[in-house]
């Protein structure tokens, strides 16, 4: 990999100061750091050819087309999508589970069962329930065990004639389980359901090929991805994609409109209606570039390492209590020390410079399973050090002195 | 009892003494740990306040006249700040709750050591304490 | 107003060279250009304080958190709303109408009737059309007339007890017609029906205070307005957005989830599903402030003198033929020379570095009416100069001779 | 009859002649208004071009084993440019339309001169002749 501090020139925030001391930002499950090179192109894209894509003739607009229909490239080869128009650009990937489960409505009725897990975001739940109660469909849980992974025996057991549809997440945000997804793909589909995988934590740490795993949808963030806010996308197989109904009505979308009848645009722009987040698209294209740059298997053993070394120190502290074990995890450690509320813990770290975050991380129901009212989540990134996690340990041992 | 105002000086007064952000922290925690226990009759959810990251509970009583605020949190940082706003308002009188400027909060330098999160709850705790005060006020 | 060459050093893309000569961009009704006050403010965030908003306890999140609220403040300020919570952040105009119309779908039957008007944008068409399909309502459409005015009478004469709602743009994007908004908004309330107004181009060019109008919700976006791309946003009042049901699950949407029963969280958070368009959030907010610098008034009264030049010059050249001629109008001008297709001529001026837009501007039902394959459209900004319009007068003479 | 690469060689030099964009765009329009006129029967949207900014019809038919096209557009520099994809195409056999290489595009530094909305739609005319002559050619 390249050098770790030569990285970390790359990201500015890096320099800050908190409170006279050095950041150490272990918030990264929630939103990933910008390199210099995004934030550029941004600028750039501000300051050289700021314009409205498709249709326009001038040569800003086509230079903002280009760059933006090339960022809907570097997805498409990064993750191994067959079609170019399967990448359907959103505003994240809250916003991709959303077309996804609005658009299934015609597609599902009482009768049916749609199945999600115990570990999923909120973000892969509430869609699911508002989608449920809309069709009286009925919502099913894969639980997890003590160890934070899926039961997936009980997963098996679950699979019926029913079950049109499984959304699951590749990865847990708070407990940073890494589920077997292509084991749970094959039984899905074995069983004729579709599944939609929420990529919102996987994509960051390592290459996912979507037509090997052969997955049927696919979401993810750029925020969390080294790239900029209120940008993310959606892939869907082309007819899958083509059976769902466009998600917003607006200008791109269409191809002609009259009072009387109006024609619906080809893939992707059916689902792009209204001005997108053009620097926001160009950007994220430049932050997965970058993140190439540096390379997904660097990326992966580094932050495995750094995981590694992380848990180890955590557990010479004494009183602490980590959520989840499972065999395959990323950078992602859920904690509680003593009995300490967890934002207590977080408020004195914050104190020290040390960001991380603490509560329930938007799963309530992994803390209703462990029965805690959340828990201090430390998520590392390849930009991250041991000395940091030094830092960390020393603070976390300073505030565990204070609370006595 | 003392008034709010001169409460509020006194606590101004102590956390003068303090250097650093960590004495501020160690002090409110000590606060926290010596909070009254609270009576579980009142952990109930209408008790609850709205908007911090921890529970707080907050029950209050009028007794002749005066109020008297009772709470608790599962976090200890909340309960210090909890016990300084019951030695500000609690014994006092609805009308002077109701009107009482709270300024020691950024006097005392903490405001720039609570995040954003905190400072809300803390908003909302004195919310919560002010509108007990209202509603006995236009029960009399 | 500022001196206007002052005001050209903010913008960095003014220095742009186009095929070797200057740029002038005069397709700010597609989208304005942004100053480098902006693209700092965005800078800033990513150098500073990028962190994911609200519930996180550290210093970064704290920021973010701030600076993200201030924009909502500034907004509500600047739009005169009563209540913080009535502004509701989204990925930009489209997004605001959709909400409400997708929203409005368990308020509306099919003995309703909802009214919008011939020149609105697709965005301000399609989603009505498709609540239409729904709900089996009727829509009806304001007529327009010759001089590109609506047709207030025929509208009166369409207001019954059946319509529950009128959806009319403030400013036509491909006329410039103002529209007389306060009587509409006035004959629709004595109608009992709602009213929202898409104000995509009429915000960029003067102040509008929507307590005073007193209309129900209102949509714009960022990137109209000096501002980012991907974020727009929409008002309503307290009492509507409470009644209307949140378009998207997902994060920071609600206050509770189990599997049994999710909780929503109140306005505005509601609406706001999902990791938003932080920067873009921040940037809007940094846009407002730079353009209230400048002075509404004075962008105003500049961009109506630019206005009169632009049209006076153009009406020289022979074979001239102007698209609306209302009263009241912004510095939009839509034409065509003799018959040559617009494309013609706008291939034509990108060659001399002249940005216009060509075509039907997602008003197809405009084209329609004058029927027209579509216009070239010139849209002023008040950073535009007369010695550019000079230059656009030049160059369509040229390419009037070169097509001769 | 020429062949087709032939014809792109004679375009690339004919267009090196030139000093500008506009005596390149003042060609393609004077191309455009020499466009033989389209017959009306074949005005139909099964011939319209999809992608094109402006309306592009495209018919052909087969003499003798050859394609013959003609083509219209509302907008002259389209015109010119169907004209050029017409002195290259037309009159050619399927198999050799099918395999053309065509680089004279990039070659006449027109590229650089088009918006991208114009040059996806000179890819939509090419794409649509040779979706022509797949479809004679298969039915040989
Ligand atoms: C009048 C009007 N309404 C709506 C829109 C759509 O705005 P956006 O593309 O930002 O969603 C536009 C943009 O062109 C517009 O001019
Ligand atoms: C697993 C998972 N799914 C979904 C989301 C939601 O992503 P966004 O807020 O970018 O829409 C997150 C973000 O925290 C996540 O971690």
């Amino acid at each position: 990999m390249k050098n770790i501090y030569k990285i970390r020139e790359d990201f500015p925030i890096l320099n800050k100061k908190i409170n006279g001391t050095d950041l150490v930002y272990f918030d990264n499950a929630a939103t990933s750091q910008t390199p210099k090179q995004v934030i550029q192109k941004i600028v750039d894209y501000y300051e050289q050819y700021n314009s409205n894509i498709h249709r326009g003739l001038h040569s800003l607009s086509t230079d903002a087309t280009n760059q933006y229909e090339l960022s809907r490239k570097i997805i498409q080869k990064h993750f191994g999508i067959k079609n170019n128009h399967e990448v359907i650009f959103t505003s994240g990937t809250t916003h991709g589970i959303n077309i996804v489960s609005s658009g299934l409505e015609s597609q599902i009725n009482s009768s049916d069962e749609l199945i999600v897990s115990e570990m999923e975001h909120h973000s892969n739940i509430v869609p699911w329930q508002i989608l449920c109660e809309k069709t009286d469909a009925k919502l099913k849980v894969i639980p997890i065990n003590k160890e934070g992974s899926l039961d997936i025996d009980t997963f098996k057991t679950m699979l019926n004639k029913n079950v049109k549809f499984v959304s699951i997440n590749h990865v847990s945000n708070s407990l940073g389980t890494i589920n077997p997804i292509e084991e749970i793909i094959e039984l899905a589909h074995k069983n004729n359901s579709k599944v939609l995988l929420d990529g919102a934590q996987g994509a960051a740490h390592f290459k996912i090929n979507l037509s090997e795993i052969n997955v049927d949808y696919y979401v993810a963030s750029a925020h969390k991805l080294c790239g900029p806010t209120g940008v993310g996308f959606l892939y869907g197989k082309s007819e899958l994609l083509e059976a769902l109904p466009s998600y917003q009505g607006g200008g791109e979308m269409i191809s002609s409109v009259t009072f009387k009848k109006t024609e619906y645009a080809d893939l992707p722009y059916k689902f792009e209606a209204g001005t997108p987040n053009i620097s926001g698209v160009i950007g994220f294209g430049a932050a997965i570039d970058y993140m190439n740059d540096i390379g997904f298997d660097n990326i992966e053993s580094y932050e495995q390492e750094l995981l590694k070394y992380a848990t180890d120190r955590l557990k010479e502290i004494s009183g602490i209590k980590i959520y989840g074990n499972p065999g395959n995890k990323i950078s992602v450690i859920s904690f509680n020390l003593s009995n300490h509320h967890p934002s207590d813990i977080g408020s004195i770290l914050d104190q020290f410079g040390i960001a991380v975050r603490t509560g329930q991380h938007c799963t309530q129901p992994v803390m209703d399973y462990y029965n805690i009212p959340g828990t201090v989540r430390v998520s590392l990134s390849f930009y991250n050090t041991k000395s940091e996690i030094d830092l960390f340990i020393d603070a976390l041992e300073k505030a565990s002195n204070m609370l006595g | 009892m003392e008034n709010i105002e001169s409460i509020q000086q006194e606590i101004i007064n102590e956390f003068d003494f303090f250097d650093d952000w960590s004495e501020k922290y160690q002090y409110l925690i000590d606060l926290g740990k010596n909070l009254p226990t609270f009576n579980e009759i009142n952990r109930v959810d209408e008790n609850l306040v709205k908007g911090c990251q921890s529970n707080v509970w907050l029950h209050a009583e009028i007794i002749n006249d005066k109020i008297f605020y009772t709470a608790d949190s599962d976090a200890i940082i909340s309960k210090g700040i909890i016990s300084i706003l019951i030695s500000v308002f609690s014994g006092q009188k609805p009308e002077d709750i109701i009107t009482a400027k709270i300024d020691f909060i950024e006097k005392i330098g903490l405001s720039n050591h609570l995040s954003q999160t905190r400072a809300n709850g803390l908003l909302a705790m004195v919310k919560q304490i002010k509108i007990y005060a209202v509603a006995y006020d236009s029960k009399k």
